[in-house]
C-alpha cells in the first residue's frame, strides 16, 4: 500500500509534464487529461484514506523511501515520504478540492488559448502541494514548498501580457522568497543541532537541546509559515495575487497552498510546544492577521480582494489556533479543511459571477444578481453562511472552537486573543453580508463598458456550477460530519496530540458571545448595504476605510521603504561599482598611460640620441666593472 | 731592435716618434670630427690611419702597417671620397646642434668614457712588455700566415664568406631594378606636350661674362634665378651658385668708383634699393 | 605503460584546434562540423575517464609522470581526483553545446555582419581554451598548472576581442570599442593575477625544492616540509589572488561584466562557465593542499569577501539593463557561494562548491545561451528592447525561465542541491555569515524575476511581433541542458558519490573535521 | 717611455671617435667617426701583441679590417641609397622610429 504515495504525487506531475512538454498538439484535450489525473489521484488517496481507516490508531503512518536524494558526509537527506493521519487529510482536501477546480476550469478557461498550459501549471501545482504534504524531512518539504510557490507564481501570472498580473506573480514570488529564506535557516539550524531535519530525528530528540534553539528554531519557521499564508508582516502578496484566473484564486490562495504555513506550524508541534516563546509569537501572528484581514475585507470593492482579505483572515484564525498548542492543533487543520470548502466554494461563486458578468470585478457594479444565477446564489450563500459561522454550517463548528481554544489558553493573553477572534468574528458577518448584499441584492448597477457591451448576466454552464455544489454540500455538512463524535479529533490526534485548556469561560457563553457578534456584524452591513441603494462610485470613507483599501498602507510602507530604497540602493551600488571599483582599476591603468606618454618622449626616434644612452650605458657597464675591481 | 721591443720602455727614437706623431694624430682625428665638410674630415681621418700605420710598423707589425696603408689609406678612404663626390662635395655641413642636449650628452659621455678608459688602462699597471723579437723570429708575415691557416683558418674562411656577403650586399642595396620599360624621347616629349610643362627644351644654365658653368642658375627676365636651369642632381645637393647679386654688387661699385672718379660725394641710397627691390 | 587517456583528452581538442584552424576560409561549415565532432570525441573520453575512475580508490588517478624541465624539477605529471573529474566532465559537456549555440556566431554570411570574421578559427579557439581547461585540470604539477592557466588568457583574449555582438553606429557597423576594451581588461586583470603567482609559485620552488603537488602536499602533511608562518601566508596569497582574479571575487571581479557583456554567448558561457572554474577549482586543489595553515589563517577575511560578492553581485544585478551583464553579476554572486563553501571548511561546504561549480556551469550555460539566442534575434542586450516575448516565442520563454529558476535556486533544480549545501555548510561552522547569504537567495529571485518580468511577459513590443521560436539547433543546445538541470537536481548521487571521497581528502589535508551537531556534542 | 702610451692614445682616439659619431649629422662623417673607433681599437690589439709577445692580436687586428672593409662597403652603399631616396646624407632626417 506504501507504494501508492510515490503515486500520489506521480499522477499529477505527469500531467505537468506531458501538457507543458506536448505542445500546441494536446491543445484539443489537454484539459480533460488534466482533469483526469488529478482525479487519479483523488482515487489513489482515497484507497490509502481506506487503507488507514482499517489499520489502528497508532499504525496510521505509512513511509515509503524512494532513493537518497543528497549524501555528503553527515548531512542525508532522502527522498521519502510519510502518509499520517494528518498529511492525509490534506491530501484528501488537495485532490478532492483541486479535481473540482480543474473540472470548475474546463467551462471557466474555455476560451482561453492557453488552456492546455494553465491546466499544466494546476497539475504541477498539486505535485508540488502533494510533496509538501507527503515529505519525511524538512528539505524535501522545502523542495514542494518552493514548488507550490512556482506554480503560484506561473497561475497568476498566467496571463502575463497584463503588466500587473506579471508584476503580481514576481510580488508573491519574492514575498514567499523571504519567508522561504526562514524555513532554510530553520533547517540549517536543525541540521547543526540535531544532525538532521528529517521529522522524526527532529522531534525526538527535542527534549536534548535548549529552548533558545528551539525557539530560534520555531520563530523561522514561523517566518515561513507568514509568507506562505499571507500572514502579517508578509501578507502584501495575497491581494495582488488576485490577478491570476479566479480558479487559481480558489484552489491556491484560498484552500490549499496558503494554507501550507498551518501544516508546517501543526507538523512541527513538537518544536513549538517545547518553545513557548515561539508559540507566543505565533498566537500574535495570527491574531494581527485575523483582524488585519478582516479590516482589509470590509474596505475592497472587488470581490475578489475582499475574498482575499477574508483569506488572509481566515488563516489567521489558522495561526492563531496552531500558536495555541495541542489546545488548537486539531481545530487549525478543522477550520482549514472546512474554509478549503466554503472559501473555495466562495471563489467559485465570485467566479461564476464574474464569468456572467464580463470579468468585472468590482462589486459596486452588480447588484440583484440572484435573478440571473440562482445557483450561484444558491451555492455562494451556502458558503457564505458556512464563513460566517452560521449554526449548524461547517464554519460555525470550526470557528467557535478556535474562539474557545483562545480563550482557553488562559490568563491575559487568553483574554485578549479570545477577544480578538470574536472581534474578528463580527467583522467577517460583517464584511460577507456586504459582499452578498451588493453582489446579490439590491438593484442592478452595471452599465455598458466603453465599447457599448452591456453584461448580460447568465448561470455559468454545468461544469462550473457541478463542482460549486458539491463544495456548498462541504460547506454545509463538513463541519458538523467531523464535529459529531469528536471524529476529527480522534482522527487527528495521534500526530498532533491534543488537550483541552481549562477555559475561563463555558463552551455555551463564547458560543453565545459569537452569535451575538455575528448578529451585531450582519446588522450593521445591512443597515449601510441592505437599506439603502449602494452607491455605484466609493464615496470616500473614513481614514481607516481609505487606508484599508489601501490594505493598510502595507504597500506604500514596502514601496517607500523597500522597493524606492531598493532602487537607490542599487542604482547608487552601480555606481561606486562603476566609479570606485572600477575606477580604481582604470585610474591605475590611466596612471600607467600617463607615464608611458611622458616617457615616450625619450624615444625622439633621432638615431643619435639613442647613440648616446647607449654610449651613456656603456660607459656605466665600464665604471661598474672598475668599481667591481676595485672593491 | 727586438731588445728595444722586449723592454719596459722604448728607445729614445721612439718615444720622439710616438709624441711627435701622436699629437699629429689627435689633431688629425679632432678635425676629423669638427671639419664642416666632409671631405676635410676624410682627409684628416686618411692622416691619422696613415700615422697609426706607422705606429703598426713601430709595434714590430710589419704587415699590419703596410696593409694599413694599401687597405685602409688607399682603398677605403678613396672609397669614402667617392661617397663624398656623389653626395656633394663642396656641400658643408651645418654644425649647429639640432637635438636639445645632445652635444652636451655626448660631451659629458665622451669626456665620461675617456676617463675610464684612461683610469682602466692606468689600474692595469702594465709593466712587463714581451716584445714581439721572438713572435717575428721567422719574420712578422710568416707568423701570421702560420697562425690564419692553422688556429684561426675557420675565421679567416668566414672573413672570405662575410667579405662576398658585403659586396653582394652592397650591389643589391646599390642597384636599382627598372620595374618599367625606360620611356623613350619621343614618349617623353609626347607626355610634355599633354601636359603642356616645359615644352620647349629645358631653359640653358646662366651664361655670364664672369660665370659660365653648370651650377649657375640662369636669371629669369625680372632678374630672379631660375632653379630650372640647373641639373637636378645639383639642384638637390644645394649646390646652385647664386651670381643674380653679384651683377649688382659689381654695378654697385663700378657706381661708387665712378662717383669717387667724379668726386660726388652724395650717393643716393635710395636708387640702389629701387633697384634691388626690383630684381627681387 | 597504459595509455595515457588525460593526456589524450587534453591533446584531442589541441589537435583539433590546429586541424580546425587549417581549415580553408571558404570551407567554414566544414570547420564547424570538425569543431563539434572534436568536442563529442573529447566528451567521449572524458566519460571513458569518469567510468575508469574509482571514487573509493586512490587519490590521484590515470597518472602520467614524465621528467620535463630537469633543471628545475619540472615535471609533467598528470593525475585526475574526484573534484577535477567532475569538472573534466563538465567541461567536456558544455564544449559541444558551446559549439552548437555559436554556429553562426561568427559567419559573416548568416549574422549578416560585413565585418570579416574567421569562423574557423572562432572554432579553433574555442577548442583551444578547452584543451587548456583540462589539462588545468588535470596538471599535478604546480608549474605545468601555471602554464596552462596563463595561457588560457591568450585564446580568450582574442574569442572576447575578436567576436562578439554587432554594433552599430549611425546604423553603420563599427569595430565595438567597448570590445576591445572588455578584452584588454579581461586580459590585464588575469595577466596581474597570473604574474604574481608566478612570483608565488617561484617562492614555493624556493621553499620546496620541487614544483609536485603530491610531494610536497605529503611533505607538509607529514611535518618534513617546514615553512615559516609568514612565508606561507605571502605564498598562499600569491596563489590565492591569482585564483580569486580569475573566480572572479569582490572587488577584483569587474573584468567579468565587461568581458561577458561584450563577448558573444558561447564565449561568454566559456568564461562563466569553464574558464573561472579553473579558479575555484585550484583554490580547492592548490590553495588548500599546498598551505593549510594560511588558508585557515586567511579564513575569516576570504569568507567576507565571499558574503560581500554574494550579495553585492546579486544588488548589481537587479539594477543592470543590459541582459548579458545581468548574468555576469549574477554570476559573481555565485562564485561568492562557491568560494563560501570552499572556504568553509565543512564538508558539506566544499563538496556543495565542487557541485556548485558543475551546477553553476550547467544553469548559466542553459541561461545565457537562451539569452544569446534572444539576443541574436532582436540585435539588442538592453532589456528594455524587449517585452512580451513569452506570447510570441513561448518555448523560448520557458527554457528562458528554467534557466532563470535555476539561477535562483529553485529546489528540484540542480543548483539548489549545491547552494544549500553550502549554506549548511557555512552555517555549522559560521552561522551569521550562513544567514547574511541566505538573504541572496531573495535578491536572486529579484533579478531573476525582474528581468523575466520585463522581457518575456507585458503586452507585445513591435520589435519583437515577429520573432521566431527557438529552431532545431537551439532546442537541441537547450534541451539536453535543461534535462540535466532537472536530473541533477532530482538525483545529484552521481556527482557527490565521485567528489565526496575527494572532498574528505582535502579536508583532512587542513586537518579541520566537520562540527558535530550540539545535540550529539551535548552527550 | 713605456708603450702604455700607446693604449693611453688608442683610447683617446676611441673617444674622439665616439663622440663625433654622437655629434655629427652627417651620415659619412659619422661612418668615418666609426672607422676611426676601429682604427683605434687596432692600436691597442698591436699593442697588446707587443705586450704579450704574439701575433694573436695582431690577428684579431687583420681581421677587423677585414671586417671594416665590409661594414665599409655595405655601410657607404646604405648611404647611397639613403641620399638616392631622401636626398639627404644627414642621420636626423631617417627618423620615422619617433611616433
Amino acid at each position: 500500500m506504501e507504494n501508492l504515495i510515490a503515486l500520489l504525487i506521480a499522477a499529477p506531475l505527469l500531467g505537468a509534464a506531458v501538457l507543458l512538454v506536448g505542445g500546441r498538439r494536446l491543445d484539443a484535450v489537454g484539459h480533460w487529461i488534466g482533469t483526469l489525473l488529478s482525479t487519479t489521484s483523488f482515487v489513489f488517496g482515497v484507497i490509502l484514506f481506506a487503507d488507514l481507516l482499517g489499520k489502528d490508531a497508532e499504525h496510521r503512518t505509512l513511509t515509503q523511501h524512494l532513493w537518497t536524494w543528497i549524501s555528503v558526509g553527515s548531512f542525508q537527506a532522502d527522498v521519502t515520504f510519510r502518509l499520517d493521519q494528518l498529511s492525509m487529510t490534506f491530501v484528501l482536501l488537495i485532490t478532492g478540492v483541486g479535481s473540482l477546480i480543474h473540472l470548475y476550469s474546463v467551462g471557466y478557461m474555455e476560451h482561453d488559448e492557453r488552456r492546455r498550459r494553465f491546466f499544466g501549471y494546476l497539475n504541477l501545482f498539486l505535485a508540488a502541494m502533494l510533496l509538501l504534504v507527503l515529505a519525511d524531512n524538512y528539505l524535501l518539504l522545502y523542495v514542494g514548498w518552493e514548488g507550490v510557490g512556482l506554480a503560484s507564481y506561473l497561475l497568476i501570472g498566467f496571463w502575463q501580457h497584463k503588466p500587473s498580473a506579471a508584476t503580481a506573480a514576481k510580488k508573491a514570488f519574492i514575498v514567499n522568497r523571504v519567508g522561504d529564506m526562514g524555513l532554510s535557516i530553520a533547517i540549517m539550524l536543525m541540521f547543526t543541532t540535531f544532525g538532521s531535519f528529517a521529522f522524526g530525528p527532529v522531534f525526538s530528540h527535542v527534549g536534548d537541546t535548549s529552548e533558545g534553539k528551539l525557539t530560534a528554531i520555531g520563530l523561522m519557521l514561523l517566518l515561513a509559515a507568514c509568507g506562505k499564508s499571507a500572514q502579517v508582516p508578509l501578507q502584501s502578496w495575497l491581494g495582488d495575487a488576485m490577478e491570476g484566473p479566479t480558479p487559481v484564486s480558489a484552489l491556491i490562495h484560498a484552500a490549499t497552498m496558503v494554507t501550507a504555513g498551518v501544516y508546517l506550524i501543526v507538523r512541527s508541534s513538537a518544536i513549538f510546544n517545547a518553545a513557548p516563546d515561539a508559540q507566543l509569537a505565533v498566537t500574535v501572528v495570527g491574531a494581527v492577521t485575523l483582524l488585519f484581514g478582516a479590516i482589509v475585507g470590509c474596505a475592497k470593492d472587488d470581490i475578489k480582494k475582499a475574498l482575499a482579505g477574508s483569506t488572509m483572515s481566515q488563516i489567521g484564525y489558522m495561526v492563531l489556533a496552531a500558536g495555541l498548542g495541542p489546545i488548537g492543533y486539531v481545530f487549525a487543520i478543522m477550520h482549514l479543511v472546512t474554509h478549503g470548502f466554503f472559501k473555495a466554494g466562495l471563489f467559485l461563486g465570485a467566479g461564476s459571477v464574474m464569468h456572467g458578468m464580463n470579468d468585472e470585478v468590482d462589486m459596486r457594479r452588480y447588484g440583484g444578481l440572484r435573478k440571473y444565477m440562482p445557483i450561484t446564489f444558491i451555492t455562494f450563500g451556502l458558503g457564505y453562511l458556512a464563513i460566517i459561522g452560521f449554526p449548524g454550517l461547517s464554519g460555525f463548528f470550526s470557528k467557535d472552537k478556535i474562539i474557545e481554544a483562545a480563550f482557553a489558553k488562559g490568563g491575559t493573553e487568553g483574554w485578549i486573543l479570545g477577544g480578538a477572534a470574536l472581534l474578528g468574528a463580527a467583522i467577517t458577518a460583517f464584511y460577507m453580508t456586504r459582499v452578498m448584499l451588493m453582489t446579490f441584492f439590491g438593484e442592478k448597477r452595471w452599465q455598458p463598458d466603453e465599447n457599448g457591451n452591456e453584461p448580460h448576466p447568465h448561470e455559468s454552464p454545468k461544469v462550473m456550477t457541478i463542482p460549486m455544489v458539491v463544495l456548498a454540500f462541504g460547506s454545509v455538512f463538513a463541519g458538523g460530519l467531523f464535529s459529531f463524535g469528536d471524529r476529527f479529533l480522534d482522527w487527528l490526534e495521534p500526530v498532533t496530540g491534543h488537550s483541552e485548556g481549562d477555559s475561563p469561560l463555558s463552551a455555551g457563553t463564547v458560543t453565545g458571545a459569537t452569535m451575538v457578534c455575528l448578529l451585531i456584524g450582519v446588522g450593521l452591513a445591512y443597515a449601510q448595504y441592505g437599506r439603502k441603494p449602494v452607491p455605484a462610485v466609493a464615496p470616500r470613507g473614513s481614514l481607516l476605510t481609505r487606508a484599508a483599501r489601501r490594505d493598510l498602507l502595507q504597500d506604500d510602507f514596502n514601496h517607500v521603504v523597500l522597493v524606492r530604497g531598493g532602487e537607490h540602493l542599487t542604482r547608487s551600488l552601480v555606481y561606486v561599482d562603476h566609479t570606485l571599483v572600477d575606477g580604481v582599476v582604470n585610474g591605475t591603468a590611466a596612471t600607467f598611460g600617463g607615464l608611458s606618454g611622458r616617457l615616450r618622449k625619450l624615444q625622439n626616434g633621432f638615431a643619435r640620441s639613442y647613440a648616446v644612452s647607449m654610449f651613456g650605458g656603456a660607459a656605466l657597464l665600464v665604471a661598474a666593472t672598475l668599481l667591481m675591481r676595485a672593491v | 731592435m727586438s731588445p728595444q721591443l722586449a723592454a719596459y720602455t722604448t728607445s729614445t727614437g721612439e718615444a720622439f716618434q710616438f709624441w711627435v706623431l701622436g699629437t699629429v694624430a689627435v689633431i688629425g682625428a679632432l678635425c676629423t670630427v669638427f671639419m664642416r665638410k666632409a671631405v676635410h674630415s676624410a682627409l684628416c681621418l686618411a692622416g691619422t690611419m696613415i700615422i697609426l700605420a706607422v705606429f703598426y710598423l713601430a709595434n714590430g707589425a710589419y704587415f699590419l702597417g703596410i696593409v694599413q696603408i694599401v687597405v685602409y689609406t688607399g682603398a677605403i678612404m678613396m672609397l669614402f671620397l667617392f661617397v663624398v663626390m656623389l653626395v656633394g662635395v663642396t656641400a658643408a655641413d651645418s654644425l649647429k646642434e639640432t637635438i636639445a642636449g645632445q652635444r652636451w650628452l655626448a660631451l659629458l659621455c665622451g669626456v665620461g668614457f675617456g676617463v675610464l678608459l684612461f683610469a682602466g688602462i692606468a689600474n692595469a699597471s702594465l709593466k712587463e712588455f714581451a716584445g714581439t723579437g721572438k713572435a717575428n723570429a721567422n719574420g712578422n708575415v710568416e707568423g701570421l700566415a702560420a697562425l690564419i691557416f692553422t688556429k684561426y683558418v675557420f675565421a679567416f674562411e668566414i672573413t672570405g664568406a662575410l667579405l662576398i656577403t658585403a659586396a653582394v650586399g652592397a650591389m643589391v642595396l646599390t642597384h636599382r631594378e627598372r620595374t618599367e620599360r625606360a620611356r623613350t624621347q619621343r614618349e617623353l616629349a609626347e607626355q610634355r606636350v599633354r601636359e603642356g610643362k616645359n615644352v620647349p627644351p629645358l631653359p640653358a644654365p646662366g651664361v655670364y661674362a664672369r660665370h659660365n658653368a653648370v651650377d649657375i642658375a640662369g636669371l629669369l627676365p625680372d632678374g630672379t634665378p631660375s632653379e630650372l636651369t640647373v641639373s637636378k642632381t645639383l639642384r638637390e645637393r644645394g649646390q646652385v651658385r647664386d651670381v643674380s647679386t653679384e651683377a649688382l654688387n659689381d654695378l654697385r661699385a663700378l657706381e661708387q668708383r665712378a662717383e669717387e672718379r667724379l668726386e660726388r660725394t652724395e650717393i643716393e641710397p635710395a636708387n640702389l634699393k629701387r633697384a634691388e627691390e626690383a630684381s627681387k | 605503460m597504459s595509455f595515457p587517456l588525460l593526456t589524450a583528452t587534453a591533446v584531442l581538442p589541441a589537435v583539433g584546434a590546429v586541424a580546425t584552424a587549417a581549415v580553408p576560409a571558404s570551407r567554414r561549415t566544414a570547420a564547424k562540423w570538425l569543431a563539434l565532432l572534436v568536442t563529442l570525441a573529447t566528451l567521449a573520453l572524458a566519460i571513458v575517464v569518469l567510468v575508469r575512475f574509482d571514487p573509493d580508490g586512490a587519490r590521484y588517478q590515470l597518472t602520467e609522470s614524465h621528467a620535463w624541465i630537469k633543471a628545475f624539477g619540472v615535471r609533467y605529471e598528470l593525475g585526475v581526483d574526484g573534484i577535477a573529474v567532475a569538472l573534466i566532465a563538465l567541461t567536456a559537456l558544455l564544449m559541444p553545446f558551446i559549439v552548437l549555440a555559436g554556429w553562426h556566431d561568427a559567419d559573416p554570411l548568416e549574422t549578416g555582419s560585413r565585418r570579416w570574421r574567421p569562423t574557423q578559427g572562432f572554432f579553433a579557439l574555442i577548442l583551444a581554451v578547452e584543451a587548456m581547461v583540462i589539462i588545468s585540470f588535470e596538471a599535478t604539477d604546480v608549474f605545468l598548472f601555471y602554464i596552462f592557466f596563463e595561457a588560457m588568457l591568450i585564446p580568450m583574449y582574442f574569442l572576447i576581442g575578436g567576436f562578439g555582438d554587432r554594433a552599430h553606429e549611425h546604423g553603420e557597423e563599427v569595430a565595438s570599442t567597448q570590445r576591445s576594451y572588455a578584452a584588454v581588461k579581461f586580459l590585464l586583470y588575469n595577466l596581474v593575477g597570473g604574474l604574481i603567482m608566478l612570483a608565488a609559485v617561484i617562492g614555493l620552488y624556493v621553499v620546496a625544492g620541487n614544483f609536485s603537488l603530491q610531494e610536497i602536499a605529503q611533505a607538509r602533511a607529514n611535518g618534513s616540509l617546514d615553512m615559516a608562518t609568514n612565508t606561507e601566508r605571502w605564498l598562499f596569497l600569491g596563489f590565492f589572488f591569482a585564483f580569486a582574479v580569475k573566480a572572479p571575487l569582490w572587488p577584483l571581479h569587474t573584468w567579468l561584466p565587461n568581458a561577458m557583456g561584450e563577448a558573444t554567448a558561447p564565449v561568454a558561457v566559456l568564461i562563466t562557465a569553464v574558464v573561472d572554474k579553473v579558479g575555484t577549482f585550484a583554490m580547492l586543489r592548490f590553495c588548500l593542499q599546498l598551505f593549510p595553515e594560511a588558508s585557515k589563517w586567511a579564513t575569516p577575511a576570504i569568507l567576507v569577501l565571499a558574503l560581500i560578492s554574494i550579495v553585492y553581485g546579486a544588488l548589481l544585478a537587479v539594477g543592470q539593463r543590459d541582459i548579458k551583464r545581468l548574468v555576469a553579476y549574477a554570476s559573481i554572486s555565485h562564485f561568492g557561494f562557491i568560494i563560501m563553501g570552499i572556504f568553509a571548511m565543512t564538508t558539506q561546504g566544499q563538496s556543495g562548491a565542487t557541485l556548485y561549480m558543475v551546477n553553476h556551469g550547467i544553469s548559466t550555460a542553459a541561461l545565457m545561451l537562451v539569452a544569446g539566442f534572444l539576443i541574436s534575434r532582436r540585435g539588442s542586450r538592453l532589456i528594455a528592447d524587449y517585452g512580451g516575448v513569452q506570447k510570441v516565442a513561448p518555448v523560448l520563454a520557458g527554457t528562458f525561465l528554467i534557466g532563470g529558476l535555476a539561477t535562483l535556486s529553485l529546489p528540484g533544480l540542480a543548483p539548489f542541491v549545491s547552494e544549500f549545501l553550502v549554506l549548511v555548510g557555512t552555517f555549522t561552522r559560521y552561522p551569521a555569515i550562513g544567514i547574511i547569504a541566505t538573504f541572496g537567495i531573495v535578491l536572486a529571485a529579484l533579478y531573476t524575476l525582474v528581468l523575466y518580468q520585463r522581457t518575456m511577459t507585458g503586452p507585445v513590443k513591435p520589435e519583437v511581433s515577429a520573432m521566431p521560436d527557438l529552431r532545431v539547433r537551439e532546442l537541441v543546445v537547450v534541451a539536453p541542458l535543461v534535462i540535466l538541470l532537472i536530473f541533477l537536481g532530482v538525483y545529484p548521487k552521481p556527482v557527490t558519490d565521485i567528489v565526496n571521497p575527494a572532498v574528505k581528502q582535502t579536508m583532512s589535508d587542513v586537518h579541520k573535521t566537520d562540527p558535530k551537531p550540539s545535540v550529539e556534542a551535548a552527550k | 717611455m713605456n708603450p702604455v702610451n700607446y693604449l693611453y692614445l688608442s683610447a683617446l682616439l676611441f673617444t674622439i671617435g665616439a663622440t663625433g659619431v654622437l655629434i655629427r649629422r652627417n651620415a659619412i662623417v659619422v661612418f668615418m667617426c666609426i672607422e676611426l673607433m676601429l682604427n683605434a681599437c687596432n692600436l691597442a690589439f698591436v699593442v697588446f701583441s707587443r705586450m704579450h709577445g704574439n701575433l694573436d692580436g695582431q690577428i684579431i687586428a687583420f681581421f677587423t679590417m677585414v671586417v671594416a672593409a665590409a661594414e665599409v662597403v655595405v655601410g657607404l652603399a646604405i648611404i647611397v641609397s639613403l641620399f638616392r631616396t631622401r636626398h639627404s646624407a644627414s642621420v636626423d632626417d631617417a627618423s620615422l622610429m619617433k611616433l
